[in-house]
């Protein structure tokens, strides 16, 4: 019997829990990996290290612990293809900037084309991307295939591969290595990490939130920053701003551990399915968010049944595959399918990110750092101005739905 | 030496003898054995290993709970990664050893998967005594009743009477695996993998169920969770209630000399039975200080020694790492005795999982030991209940934290307290994780990855909740458990894809005319879900070459299309016109009947959605008709504005897409051709202008002819209810030279008149104005400030942004160098290897052209408008092609074609 | 997979169904009266609350009719909205 | 089971089918085969032998015996239209396609692909549901306690056939 070889470990100390102190400079509401990145770049990027981050649950154990770990910039337009890039180029010196292992696989992303009008999508991202510098490829068939030989490119599928983008340097990552890393560097820093400490309201002056109030008590800040994903909309209620967001279940599975057959990251927006090959073995799919609005991190199953009959249409051999784990996370979605980064609103100190939907976790290092940044400087960073909330208002939208129809 | 005992068995049935085989080496077994039964009836003990370690592993549970015991199938269409304990064996079962990961066989499952969708007012879960009970209950009621149970047939004395009751339908071989909002239940019935070769070939092999239940009762029993301590994963060491259940359900001895360790008093009468059975039990431990007398004397009735508060603290292997000496230490001390057997049981855990994927909660149960289920789900909508053993686990057990959770084990011994043998993690990474800096339950899984692995913590969950509890000093209600997500046991993909494979993966929608079409041996497009003629290649042509005559065809001559996927929505009321007014960007209301006109709608940002015609058919009929792709859509948005907006409106809206078959005639002689086919039509310019409708007879057929063009050609498209379709298809094709044509042709017919397709030439981001439609916003709308859907939108400034991409046409400046969709544009000359380039604006449509006598594009250009005559590169896959910006209708701009 | 009171048809699977996002979200009486903030409110915001929630449904499959239900964002419990249950 | 428990029937031709609706009408008689005016003045002139399937609050579907007029629009339809003013009466005999699944596995069948509750007490003679089969949308109507009868459009009437077969496969 053939054994495996073992994930590499996790360093010897992570982080300790802190409990709140009564006052940060910084307090970064929501422990998942946007907000994580943010406080560790406050620190490492900025030198301020007086910054708390709170969690309502357990840290990362929202959608960082939920999604499929896809990462890739190759993005339509130049304002998402900035940011993205911009996180990749982080993602590559990841492993050296935390000091620990992420598990990053540059195993390339491929996205299928099943029609003549995919193929002209497909192509006009292609050459944005390359134009833009981003590594894009654009393959023929045949050369899908032999990329992901388990992949059916014959005639036989209901939508036949017609061609695939495919961006090399894309890949997956480790979730909760990545997670762990940004929360032990930047409690090496000083940071303080607060679990189980839920937002119940703020308090303010004029233009300024001078406090959170939590479930563990009164907290000051002398700015806020709120990276709270999918729970944004309710936080900002609570300061009189409305979000243009809404909280949709985001569906994900996994298989069992199996014998490795597919070495790159597949994902196809008109079959409606994306999957990798994790490093222990196991399939990672998912598929687009149920229609609803939903906080209830479950979604319907016909969703996942119908993400299984579009996996087995293109990768045959998935079908004796077992299904061992489903689950959910919550995805905020904003009309254009492009997030919000900036000030909140009239608040003079209060900053937001949020609004990744399915792009969340590629963009984690890049909008850490550029967030951190806005912060810091109480000005938004040259890679967040494009994602004013104001762009609603004057319909200057940076339209990702052909990206997000099933991004990851 | 087989462990099978001469009688016995309630599962077997000894007159049909078959053989298995496990990594070639054949084994007997009986019809009714498990994989796992048949394995210890031949005494192969070695099933499985450790995925990193590659330690032996052997069978340790006897159904949902196994942990360790898993392997590939190699017979039949072969299946990774199945559970030795719920393997039925049958003649030819073949399988193979494989560590913590199977693989998946090449080639396409021919096996057939099914899905039911069942309706019930009580579903209960789960066959046993309880089970049974509730669902008699129910059926009095006079109710339908779904029974689902996991086990071959039920035991229960009662079944027959459930079994033939009318209105309850009880499914065996079933393990319900999903509890879904709103009483949804998902189930998976096995229905012949225990029949091997003799599976008829019409029956699925397995089906998915979907009930949906106003009711659930779950009588879904317990679970036995085993007892940690050093190297407790050799083969050897199974649960103590599994030991005695292989004995009385497959007459098979699990061992011949052993210890049995336990916690509760249900693991006292298993050992019981063990001995009762003849095995030879040097010793009866139990954790506890005290036990039901009555337990105690049936014991010692047997002459089997009873030690109390003791505790196994090792084991030893042999030189296969097989189970042969068990250290236990009772109060006069550690005693080490040889065994094959070492038979534990830490308590039953309540089978919690449904309760839990449901929105049940679970409480700590000191008497149970384990987590029972307490606050039901919030939806009072959906009574979800709990009877038998489900709800309180085993009886008699105590809480010992020390022994149970393997406290004072030392850092050495504890990297061999395996807590998840299936990942090979173990104590030691628990200590590990805590020392890390991590206290949540989640956290400590995601690092030790303990209960990730097929069992799901089923048998280890709440051992390591109570381990890590110790581990943290905290009280177990303070640690919590973790959530459990459905599937309860793993589901193959191929049984959810169901039916939804191939060609019936998305249907495929066809027309009136699809039988010429295939008869013509026609390339099809994929259209959606329709299936459209790509072009109509003659012997030996080329696509291009195709395209090329087919064009030449219709701007010289004549040609037909199937045009029938075009969306159709009949619209009737009096305010049909003032609603289409609202809908459309242009002026609807003022059209007459007979007439036809061009019509854009928008979304309410002001984007264009959709466009189309509307034709006046009466006063009170409207027939509008969509883009392909948007027929449904259309329909819907229409209906939601007129139900939710605007209910006052007398306006109905009815799908005709498929009522009406249509020929789209195009070309120069396409009247004469019209005139022959329907000689009491009068075709003439004058008597059939263009934008004008007739009703008319057309080869005997009662056909609408509308005088359009998609083409900029003289055109009429045919409109026969589709019955007619195909001989109204042959009327035309044999009325003497008309070439059909395909999609490739119209797109390039359509893209030389810079005729935009939404969805190709328009993104979502594109506004009637950039396209350079300004003309279809009624001016009249607009003058009188009468609002459309999308006109507030359209008057932002940053709608009216001179710098917006418009729709511009594109020919290469050599004069022959085809121009691919989807380039970009850029500077010309610019640097490409400068990244970032700067973009201009895209290529949306790029044809080869007969007519022009050149490639040309269409492309949406920042400021194009102001930018005619300008030079760019069209950059596709790092090639440039050097463009000039024309106006969009490269082709006839005048519109001099139309008449003929 | 979602149980949904069709107000006609009854209760049926969430798959027959459409969805339609927040209720009483009425088109403004004049938009051009707008100024664009305005504007942008009834175009993009919505609201979006963890917890009881009032939203819109198309019967797609069936009847094709729009109605309106409260559903509780986390556990998904349903309730007809009585204020919308004028089944004509 | 016998070989005779499942019956398909497939055709754009040999009946005519018409959507009707409008606020103004409604059912009187029970076995739903004809469609009044609201105000009680006029009855429809459905022929003999039609069925009218009520799909939705003001929508019924008219399944009447074939007429062999060669015509844009049945005369059924012309003869409704007129007799209910004010309603929208559309020709849909070539956009619905007609299964007839007789037999007593005919509702076992469907289930393979459907979640609509067959079963004659909550669909009794007469009635009619909608929803969706194998992926596309249908009316499913009950003629008899074992004959339903499902309309699809008719551009899915052959996926629908050819998952029906493949379906009925262990009843056959």
């Amino acid at each position: 019997m053939r054994t495996s070889e073992r994930l590499p470990g996790h360093p010897d100390f992570l982080w300790a829990t802190a409990d709140p102190k009564s006052s940060y400079d910084v307090v970064v509401v929501g422990g998942g990996g946007h907000g994580l990145a943010t406080a560790y770049y406050l620190a490492a990027n900025h030198g301020i290290t007086n910054v708390a981050v709170i969690e309502k649950g357990w840290l990362a154990g929202g959608n960082m612990a939920r999604n499929t770990t896809i990462i890739r910039s190759n993005y339509l337009w130049d304002e998402s293809a900035g940011i993205y890039e911009h996180s990749l180029g982080l993602w590559e010196g990841l492993e050296e900037e935390l000091d620990c292992e992420i598990l990053f696989s540059q195993r390339g992303v491929m996205n299928v084309a099943h029609s003549l009008g995919d193929v002209r999508e497909g192509r006009r991202r292609v050459n944005a991307n390359q134009l833009n510098g981003i590594d894009a490829q654009w393959l023929e068939p045949d050369e899908v295939g032999k990329l992901a030989p388990v992949l059916d490119v014959t005639d036989r599928p209901r939508y036949p591969v017609m061609g695939a983008t495919f961006q090399p340097r894309g890949g997956i990552a480790k979730h909760d290595y990545v997670a762990w890393g940004y929360a032990r560097a930047a409690a090496a820093l000083g940071v303080d990490i607060i679990q189980d400490c839920e937002v119940q309201g703020f308090e303010t002056d004029g233009d300024t939130v001078t406090a959170v109030k939590t479930s563990r008590g009164r907290i000051a800040c002398g700015r806020l920053a709120l990276c709270a994903a999918g729970h944004s909309g309710v936080l900002a209620s609570q300061l009189g701003v409305r979000l243009p967001v809404q909280s949709h279940p985001l569906q994900a599975l996994v298989s069992e551990l199996l014998d490795q057959v597919l070495d790159t990251v597949v994902m196809s927006n008109a079959v409606h399915v994306y999957v990798s090959q994790a490093h222990k073995g196991e399939l990672v799919m998912g598929a687009g968010v149920d229609a609803h609005l939903g906080y209830g991190q479950r979604g319907s199953f016909h969703v996942i049944e119908e993400q299984m009959a579009a996996a087995v249409e293109l990768f045959p051999v998935f079908a004796r595959a077992h299904v061992l784990r489903t689950w959910a996370g919550i995805v905020d979605v904003t009309p254009d399918a492009s997030p919000i980064v900036g000030h909140l609103a009239q608040w003079a100190n209060a900053y937001v990110n949020c609004g990744w939907g399915t792009g969340g976790f590629k963009a984690t290092p890049g909008i850490g750092s550029v967030f951190a940044d806005t912060v810091a400087h109480e000005a938004p960073h040259r890679l967040a101005e494009p994602y004013a909330l104001d762009r609603f208002v004057s319909g200057r939208l940076i339209d990702e739905h052909g990206a997000a129809a099933v991004a990851h | 030496m087989s462990s099978r005992l001469p009688t016995g068995g309630t599962r077997l049935d000894r007159s049909r003898p078959v053989t298995i085989s496990i990594d070639g080496q054949d084994v007997p077994a009986f019809v009714g054995d498990t994989l796992a039964s048949a394995l210890l009836g031949s005494d192969v003990r070695l099933v499985s290993a450790g995925i990193y370690s590659g330690r032996p592993r052997g069978v340790m549970g006897v159904g949902a709970e196994e942990s360790n015991a898993f392997v590939q199938v190699t017979s039949g269409p072969g299946e990774p990664m199945v559970r030795a304990t719920e393997l039925e064996v049958h003649e030819g079962l073949s399988v193979e050893r494989i560590a913590g990961r199977g693989w998946l066989p090449e080639g396409i499952d021919h096996t057939r998967y099914d899905k039911v969708w069942a309706h019930c007012e009580v579903l209960v879960v789960g066959g046993g005594e309880a089970g049974v009970t509730a669902a008699l209950e129910a059926a009095a009621r006079g109710v339908r009743v779904v029974v689902c149970d996991d086990r071959p047939a039920l035991t229960d004395a009662r079944a027959g009477e459930l079994v033939s009751h009318p209105d309850v339908r009880v499914l065996t071989r079933t393990t319900v695996v999903g509890a879904h909002d709103h009483h949804h239940l998902v189930a998976v019935e096995r229905r012949t993998d225990h029949l091997g070769d003799d599976a008829p070939p019409d029956v699925a092999r397995r089906r998915l169920w979907h009930v949906k239940a106003a009711e659930v009762v779950l009588a879904t029993g317990t679970q036995e969770r085993p007892l940690v301590f050093p190297d407790n994963d050799r083969p050897g060491v199974m649960l103590a209630g599994a030991a005695a259940t292989y004995v009385r359900r497959y007459g098979v001895l699990p061992g011949h000399r052993g210890v049995v360790w336990v916690a509760h008093d249900d693991g006292l009468a298993d050992a019981v039975a063990l001995a009762d059975a003849g095995v030879e039990l040097l010793v009866v431990a139990d954790v506890r200080t005290t036990v039901t007398p009555a337990l105690a004397d049936a014991l010692a009735e047997r002459g089997v020694p009873l030690v109390l508060g003791a505790e196994v603290v090792g084991t030893d292997g042999d030189d296969d790492g097989f189970l042969y000496r068990v250290h236990l230490r009772g109060p006069d001390g550690v005693v080490v005795h040889d065994v094959d057997l070492l038979a534990v049981s830490g308590g039953l855990n309540p089978a919690v999982q449904l309760w839990s994927q449901a929105g049940g909660k679970l409480a700590w149960s000191t008497e149970a030991a384990g987590f029972v289920p307490a606050a039901p789900p919030p939806d009072a909508a959906y009574p979800l209940s709990v009877v038998g053993s489900a709800l309180t686990g085993a009886t008699g057990a105590v809480t010992a934290p020390a022994t149970f959770f393997c406290g004072d084990v030392d850092d050495a011994d504890a990297a061999r307290v395996y807590l998840d043998p299936q990942r090979d993690a173990t104590l030691a990474d628990v200590r590990h994780a805590h020392l890390a800096g991590l206290t949540s339950v989640e956290h400590v899984k995601r690092f030790t990855t303990i209960g990730t692995a097929s069992d799901q913590g089923r048998g280890f969950g709440v051992l390591t909740v109570g381990v890590l509890a110790q581990v943290l000093g905290r009280p177990v209600t303070e640690v919590g458990t973790t959530t459990y997500r459905p599937p309860y046991t793993p589901l193959p993909f191929g049984l959810l894809a169901g039916r939804d494979r191939g060609a019936l993966s998305d249907p495929v929608r066809v027309t009136a005319m699809h039988d010429r079409h295939l008869a013509a041996g026609v390339p099809l497009e994929d259209v959606g879900q329709w299936k459209r003629p790509w072009y109509f290649p003659q012997r030996g042509e080329s696509m291009h070459d195709a395209v090329l005559r087919e064009c030449r065809a219709v701007r010289e001559d004549v040609g037909m299309m199937d045009a029938s996927t075009l969306g159709k929505i009949v619209c009737h009321g009096a305010d049909v016109g003032e609603m289409l007014d609202r809908v459309y960007t242009g002026l609807m209301s003022s059209l007459k009947v007979g007439k036809v006109r061009y019509g854009v709608m928008c979304s309410p940002d002001g984007m264009v959605a959709d466009d189309g015609t509307v034709a006046r058919l009466s006063d009170d009929e409207w027939l509008l008709t969509t883009t392909t792709g948007n027929a449904a859509s259309v329909l819907d948005t229409l209906e939601e504005w007129q139900q939710t907006e605007w209910p006052d409106l007398d306006a109905r809206f009815t799908s005709v897409t498929e009522q009406w078959a249509v020929v789209a005639l195009a070309g120069p002689r396409s009247r004469d051709v019209l005139a022959g086919l329907a000689p009491d039509l009068d075709v003439s310019a004058e008597g059939f202008a263009f934008m004008e409708w007739r009703d008319a007879t057309v080869a005997g057929l009662p056909v609408r002819v509308m005088r359009i063009s998609f083409s900029g050609e003289l055109a009429y498209e045919l409109h026969v209810p589709a019955a007619w379709g195909g001989a109204l298809w042959d009327a035309v094709a044999s009325a003497g030279g008309v070439t059909p044509y395909g999609t490739e042709t119209m797109h390039v017919l359509r893209a030389e008149k810079g005729y935009p397709i939404v969805g190709q030439d328009t993104d979502g981001t594109v506004t009637p104005v950039d396209l350079g439609m300004a003309w279809a916003i009624s001016p009249k709308k607009v003058r009188e400030g009468r609002d459309f859907v999308g006109a507030r939108s359209l008057v932002r400034d940053e709608s009216n942004r001179p710098d917006r991409r418009h729709l511009v046409g594109l020919v290469p400046v050599d004069g022959s160098t085809a121009i691919a969709e989807g380039s970009q544009l850029v500077d010309a000359g610019a640097d490409l290897a400068a990244v970032p380039v700067p973009m201009h604006g895209h290529v949306t449509s790029a044809y080869a052209s007969v007519a022009l006598g050149t490639p040309f594009a269409l492309a949406l250009l920042d400021g194009g408008r102001d930018r005619l005559g300008e030079e760019l590169d069209a950059v596709d896959l790092r090639v440039p092609v050097r463009v000039r910006v024309t106006e969009p209708v490269p082709y006839d701009p005048e519109g001099e074609r139309r008449d003929g | 997979m979602l149980t949904l009171p069709c107000p006609f048809c009854g209760p049926r699977d969430e798959t027959e169904f459409g969805y339609g996002g927040e209720a009483g979200v009425a088109y403004p009486e004049r938009p051009a009266d707008l100024d664009d903030a305005a504007w942008a409110e009834y175009l993009f915001l919505r609201a979006n609350p963890r917890g009881w929630f009032t939203e819109r449904w198309v019967h797609r499959a069936g009847c094709r009719q729009w109605f309106t239900v409260r559903r509780h964002t986390v556990t998904n419990e349903v309730v007809p909205d009585a204020a919308a249950q004028e089944v004509r | 089971m016998t070989a005779e428990v499942l019956a398909l029937r497939e055709g754009p031709l040999g009946t005519e089918r018409l959507d009707v609706s409008g606020p103004a009408l409604t059912i009187v008689d029970e076995p739903f085969r004809t469609l009044v005016d609201v105000r009680g003045t006029t009855t429809a002139p459905v022929v003999d032998g039609a069925w009218t399937w009520r799909l939705g609050p003001d929508w019924w579907l008219v399944d009447a015996p074939a007429s062999d007029a060669v015509a844009l629009e049945s005369p059924v339809a012309t003869s409704l239209r007129s007799a209910l003013p004010g309603a929208s009466v559309v020709d849909v005999s070539s956009l619905r396609t007609v299964f007839v699944l007789t037999g007593p596995d005919a509702r076992a069948v469907l289930a393979h692909g459907c979640s609509l509750d067959l079963d004659p007490r909550v669909l009794p003679v007469g009635a009619c549901v909608q929803g969706m089969l194998a992926q596309a949308q249908v009316s499913i109507g009950r003629t008899d306690a074992d004959a339903l009868r499902l309309h699809v459009r008719a551009s899915f009437a052959r996926h629908l056939a050819a998952w029906l077969r493949d379906a009925s496969v262990e009843y056959l």
